[in-house]
């Protein structure tokens, strides 16, 4: 690190001497730190590794797809790329990319704390997800996996033939390491504020990962206990889930989605907190309806929790429950409309720029408008009957997972890679490769929900010819998307070592994390921090040297206080 | 008859119409926010980009009336769509009196459907037009799931339980159907057509002759998988009921002790009475096939039965005598 | 994180480390709770559908075993909530003993949980190719641990449950999935929790707790009666279904 | 925060409690041999909740323990009752459903045999 630092001088700006990254050395200083920053650091490095496993999954789905007779994998092959791609991506990409790298690193540095409250356990669910990751990828390579990242029984348990069991078993185990990172992150939250730190002072990043962390530890040990039990009818016979010895295959589900379905928060709620960091910073401006967007967030999180059993419409569920379910689904879409329009709100009276981060939260806001609203069309009990189980909802969970917490997670990475090496990325580099993601995730999804309304359901390996055209879009838009991702992961990693010299607050943000040194001390900061600012003041902080006040355009109801 | 880059499925049931109709509100209802939230995003874009290095944005940090509206506006256009999608909703999940009734089994990777009258095909449905038809599901396996885009119903097929769908097709036609929830190796592969046509000629295609002229043993054999019979009589004896290799000639151990020759009038009273003569060593669980079968069904299947004979006899399995010498 | 006596680096006072701390232990409990629930769904719905092979199932149990266990996982709970009294008031010498005592406990409930699973194994009753719910019934001679009278009783319990219910095999032995997979995940978490005592135990005998400082003793408390209070519900659920005669 | 002051539960409450949890024991043995129909099971775990509660109070000392303790608990409660209430208020209002599972061969053999 040393030697480079030669390479990228800034004008004016050096690397801080001491860092968290060199403070000490060697392989063991890393793969035994209780360090929250260099555990996120792990963290980004294995869950690339399990997104790049994942999205070779995805490029082959898609290189099949190019024909309707699919000559290029046998159905079984087929089978087991999908599985595995959902499997990798949900479980060791999904849901701990945003929390576990970036919830990680800066959620001690937002509220002023040194540490997370429970390092060592930090470090453990670290390494619980590698070896359920592990066990994971054994089964991938002993057999593959071919059930359908959902496992529905009887089929998981009773007539695949492939390596169920392991894989199974490494979901359980990393849900372990999602509860512990869900734990730590509510514990530290309450206990760990710095002084003057207050509830309202809190960053909206924080207050999704509030929300994301109660999912997490509500949630997670449901799936854990019934990936336990399918795990025992595969292997001993235990009967809870199979028809043919009393048990019901419908339960399954009823606990799979008790969890999965808030899952889904997991991987969205944090790409929210993402962007309110997002548009605030480059707007230059408070988030507008700061309680609102922060109560919202723990909304989704306890509404999405009653709302489960809308994966299950067409398995005979009572027309009851369903009409219930469907309703309760509803009830999601308003906090989440109150977010979208709290960010377009708070463009307005801003002074915007321009920069990558500020592209993908723009990429964000549209391709999650897009999610969202085609949620409705699956919420609604009628349509559902039409569309559930086909492309339509692949579009749909794409544009929310991909579209959403994927740009959410890139535009945060860009955002606070400053933060995390000390270094500037390729400022055009990155809006090109930003316009490159976005043109390629249209190009690919949206053809789908074409697809699914003509009646394409998913999981198909052969379709009929009617349907190619729009399939030769989606494989077309697939390869844009690849370059759209691996160019970030080359320039990122080109700038760690070798970018311009960034300072403590390059852009200028208002943060905590901000005050400190980029990359900060092990002790995140030298002196313990007193707050005295509201979240996203830019009014208050003579330090950002922000000077050019713009007129009120909308009267301030509520504004400054 | 498919325009190169469809939109839009055929409709063709009573149902479609509805769908669609809520399926195009949606459609309406997003695009104005879509088009509200670009439009709203472009202008600000423009009126409020950062025009020097130290400017800072204005104070406004909220507005209660805003946030009311959009908290309420988007609820009620939610509402409306919930109870416009629940009224379709219950209407599908409620058939309607005096439907035809067809049963339809899903097992890997096939759908075996049966008129009322007992004619069978296999991933082929025959409806007529403007009837109200509901199909009784049960799946032999795993989770199937029964899809007419064209119709725009579907349902799941759960082992251990009956599923229900109804539909009233509108148009003559043939139609697919799918399978849409995965089950496997050849999920992809299970589907078919189904045929809707005119009431007298689906009267027709019912009382006619399946036109497929194959010989009995194989006819029979395809019956003996469409009745299930192969789910209790395993070849390996390892059944609910014996196994059928080499017994046709030989003699069987009965239940009260007597024994009897396996011969045509035997097999044949075995599938119409099945409880009238247990083999020893197996439970009377054989509902009886008396008036479910034809008497050409039955020559068949006594044909494949027969055929077994240069099977090898099962390793296990009570009840069965060990083959006399004699028949040979 | 650097460590100066017993106050770890990322907190500021002693106060806010065992905050921190207990705060930690709940939420972990609270996962516990759910963890549990997937299982107690389980069983909900299986019961409702199943109750006669339920109720079967759960009277082949022994109430003389399940209550004597019960009493002694009270009497654990109450010793241990005496320890974490003991090191709040400084008596070192108590929270040996009463540490002591809990640990007792715990190993009493195993000794007694083996012998509930030794006899259900020998009367064909694990789940899996040799389930039986008939075997004791089939072959008194093996099952000479049941007296003639209790025999007599099952057998015709048996045989109004298998009227009730055709397939009474099969759905008893979803009650014994589900009566294994509870108590066998109950168990578990009483041997982490023996672990767990055996620490505190060697950390006690060194002296190690003081009023200041005992917060190992009141999180495995949390965690111990959080364990109890599992099995008070498992004991109605699993032997209580339907003990009355009439 | 250095304000909140450790309370000290009494080895007398201890006592009475565990007391009070062994009688309720003996309370929900002698209620199971008493017919009480489908109250059985109500009144079952109504006592073992009362056995819960009396615990989590008094030995876990989640009496004396800040707000946000006894938010988490309630939280737990909360959502399990959300699990258990919820999914089965599928399975309870199903009209279809009868609550018997047959055995899938025999099944199959019911569904073809229906017709006639």
């Amino acid at each position: 690190m040393d030697a480079q630092s030669t390479h990228a001088t800034g004008p004016g700006l050096q690397l801080p001497e001491k860092s968290y990254l060199n403070e000490t050395t060697g392989i063991r200083s890393w793969l035994l730190t209780v360090d929250h920053k260099r555990i996120a650091l792990l963290y980004l490095v294995s869950v690339t590794f399990f997104f790049f496993v994942g999205g070779f999954f995805a490029m082959m789905i898609r290189l099949h797809l190019l024909t309707p007779s699919g000559y290029m994998l046998s159905p079984d092959t087929y089978n087991r790329m999908f599985t595995m791609h959902g499997v990798t991506m949900v479980f060791f990409f999904l849901i701990p990319s945003i929390p576990a790298i970036l919830g990680n690193f800066l959620i001690p540095l937002m509220v002023g704390a040194k540490d997370l409250a429970f390092p060592k356990i930090n470090l453990l669910s670290w390494y619980i997800y590698i070896i359920g990751g592990a066990f994971t990828l054994y089964s991938m390579i002993s057999g593959g996996l071919d059930t359908g990242w959902t496992f529905y029984t009887p089929f998981s348990t009773v007539y695949s033939n492939s390596a169920v069991a392991p894989a199974v078993i490494g979901v359980f185990i990393t849900g372990f390491s999602s509860i512990l990172t869900g734990l730590n992150f509510l514990v530290t939250v309450h206990t760990m504020r710095a002084p003057g730190m207050t509830w309202f002072r809190l960053p909206i990043f924080v207050w999704s990962h509030y929300a994301t962390s109660i999912v997490m530890i509500l949630g997670t040990p449901v799936i854990a206990i019934t990936l336990g039990l399918a795990a025992m009818e595969r292997l001993f016979g235990l009967g809870f889930f199979n028809p043919a010895m009393g048990g019901d295959p419908i339960l399954f589900q009823h606990l799979f989605w008790f969890y999965s379905h808030p899952a889904v928060y997991i991987m969205i709620l944090p790409s929210m907190g993402v962007i309110s960091e997002l548009i605030p910073t480059f707007a230059r401006k408070k988030i507008f309806g700061y309680e609102f967007v922060a109560a919202a967030s723990l909304a989704i999180a306890v509404i999405g929790f009653l709302v489960w059993a809308h994966h299950m419409f067409l398995t005979g569920q009572s027309t009851y429950a369903a009409i219930a379910f469907s309703f309760l689904t509803f009830l999601v879409a308003v906090p989440s409309a109150i977010k979208t329009f709290a960010w377009v709100a708070t463009l307005f009276g801003g002074s915007i720029s321009f920069d990558t981060p500020m592209l993908y939260a723009f990429g964000f806001l549209g391709l999650f408008l897009v999610g969202g609203l085609t949620g409705l069309f699956l919420g609604a009990l009628g349509l559902d009957i039409h569309i559930h189980d086909t492309y339509f909802v692949v579009a749909h969970f794409h544009y929310i997972m991909v579209g959403g917490a994927v740009m959410g997670y890139l535009g945060g990475l860009h955002f606070w890679w400053p933060k995390i090496t000390g270094r500037l990325y390729p400022e055009w580099m990155a809006r090109i490769a930003a316009l490159i993601l976005f043109v390629g995730f249209n190009l690919t999804f949206f053809p789908q929900f074409v697809l699914g309304y003509l009646g394409m359901p998913r999981r198909y390996h052969v379709y009929p010819p009617e349907f190619q055209v729009y399939n030769v879009m989606s494989t077309a838009g697939a390869s844009i998307l690849a370059i759209g991702y691996l160019a970030p992961m080359v320039y990122l990693t080109w700038a760690a070592f070798y970018g311009k010299v960034a300072g403590n607050n390059p852009w200028p943000a208002t943060g905590l994390e901000w005050t400190t040194a980029s990359p900060p001390p092990t002790e995140n900061f030298h002196v313990t921090p007193v707050v005295t600012w509201e979240a996203y003041d830019f009014h208050n902080r003579p330090e950002l040297e922000l000077d050019v006040p713009r007129a009120p355009t909308l009267a301030p109801a509520h504004g400054d206080d | 008859m498919q325009s190169p880059l469809p939109f839009f499925p055929e409709q063709a049931s009573s149902i479609a119409n509805n769908v669609d109709a809520l399926f195009a509100f949606v459609v309406l209802t997003c695009l104005f926010f879509v088009v509200l939230v670009v439009s709203l995003v472009t202008f600000a874009s423009y009126r409020y980009r950062r025009r020097s290095k130290g400017e800072v944005g204005d104070t406004v940090a909220g507005n209660l009336v805003l946030e009311i509206g959009w908290t309420v506006i988007p609820l009620l256009i939610a509402i409306v769509i919930f109870a416009w999608g629940a009224v379709i909703y219950v209407n599908f999940r409620t058939a309607p009196k005096d439907t035809l009734d067809i049963y339809v089994v899903g097992k890997q990777w096939m759908w075996k459907l049966q008129q009322p009258n007992g004619r069978k095909e296999i991933n082929e449905l025959h409806v007529p037009v403007g009837r109200d038809v509901r199909l009784i599901m049960g799946s032999e396996d795993v989770v199937h799931d029964f899809f007419v885009p064209a119709f725009r119903v579907k349902m799941d097929v759960v082992p251990g339980r009956y599923n229900t769908l109804w539909f009233r097709p509108t148009r003559p036609g043939k139609y697919r159907f799918y399978c849409s929830q995965y089950c496997g190796t050849n999920h992809a592969l299970m589907g078919g057509w189904v045929t809707v046509q005119d009431p007298a000629e689906y009267a027709a295609w019912l009382s006619g002759e399946s036109g497929t002229t194959t010989d009995p043993v194989s006819t029979g054999e395809k019956l003996f998988s469409e009745l299930a019979c192969n789910t209790c009589h395993l070849a390996n004896g390892s059944g609910r009921a014996p196994s059928l290799n080499s017994v046709y000639g030989g003699k069987v151990l009965l239940a009260d002790g007597s024994t009897v020759t396996v011969d045509d009038g035997y097999i044949r009273e075995s599938i119409l009475q099945p409880n009238a003569k247990i083999v020893a060593g197996y439970q009377p669980v054989m509902p009886p096939f008396q008036g479910l079968v034809t008497e050409e069904q039955i020559v068949n299947l006594t044909a494949y039965i027969k055929s077994l004979q240069s099977q090898p006899p099962p390793a296990k399995g009570a009840g069965v005598l060990p083959v006399t010498t004699g028949k040979k | 994180m650097h460590r100066t006596g017993e106050l770890y680096g990322q907190f500021k006072t002693l106060d806010q480390q065992k905050e921190t701390a207990s705060l930690g232990m709940w939420i972990f409990l609270v996962t516990e709770v759910m963890f549990f629930g997937g299982i107690m769904m389980a069983y909900t719905l299986n019961r409702h559908v199943y109750f006669h092979a339920f109720a079967m199932g759960s009277n082949t149990l022994s109430l003389q075993l399940g209550g004597f266990n019960t009493v002694v996982l009270l009497a654990s709970s109450f010793t241990m909530a005496m320890a974490v009294w003991s090191a709040q008031t400084g008596k070192k010498k108590l929270i040996t003993i009463f540490l002591s005592l809990t640990i007792l406990l715990g190993f009493v409930f195993f000794g007694v949980k083996y012998v509930e699973y030794a006899q259900k194994f020998h009367h064909h009753l694990i789940p899996g190719k040799n389930f039986n719910i008939f075997f004791c019934r089939d072959n008194p001679s093996k099952c000479d641990d049941l007296s003639a009278k209790d025999l007599e009783e099952e057998n015709k319990e048996l045989e109004e449950a298998s009227a009730a219910d055709p397939d009474l095999n099969a759905h008893a032995q979803l009650y014994y999935s589900a009566y294994f997979g509870m108590t066998g995940l109950h168990a578990l978490h009483m041997v982490i929790g023996a672990g767990l005592l055996f620490w505190l135990l060697r950390e006690s005998v060194a002296g190690r707790f003081t009023p200041q400082w005992n917060t190992p003793v009141d999180l495995v408390g949390l965690y111990w009666h959080f364990v109890d209070i599992v099995w008070i519900y498992l004991f109605p659920l699993l032997y209580l279904i339907d003990r009355h005669k009439n | 925060m250095s304000e909140q002051h450790e309370h000290i539960v009494s080895p007398k409450t201890y006592g009475v409690i565990i007391v009070t949890l062994l009688c309720l024991t003996a309370g929900t043995v002698g209620a199971a041999y008493i017919n009480l129909g489908r109250f059985n099971i109500v009144v079952a775990l109504a006592i073992a909740t009362l056995k819960a509660t009396l615990v989590v109070l008094y030995f876990m000392h989640a009496k004396y323990s800040p707000k946000r303790t006894q938010l988490v608990i309630i939280a737990g409660v909360f959502w399990l009752a959300i699990l258990l209430f919820m999914t089965m208020s599928d399975y309870a209002t199903r009209v279809d459903y009868r609550g018997v599972h047959y055995p899938m061969s025999q099944r199959i053999v019911a569904v073809l045999s229906r017709w006639g």
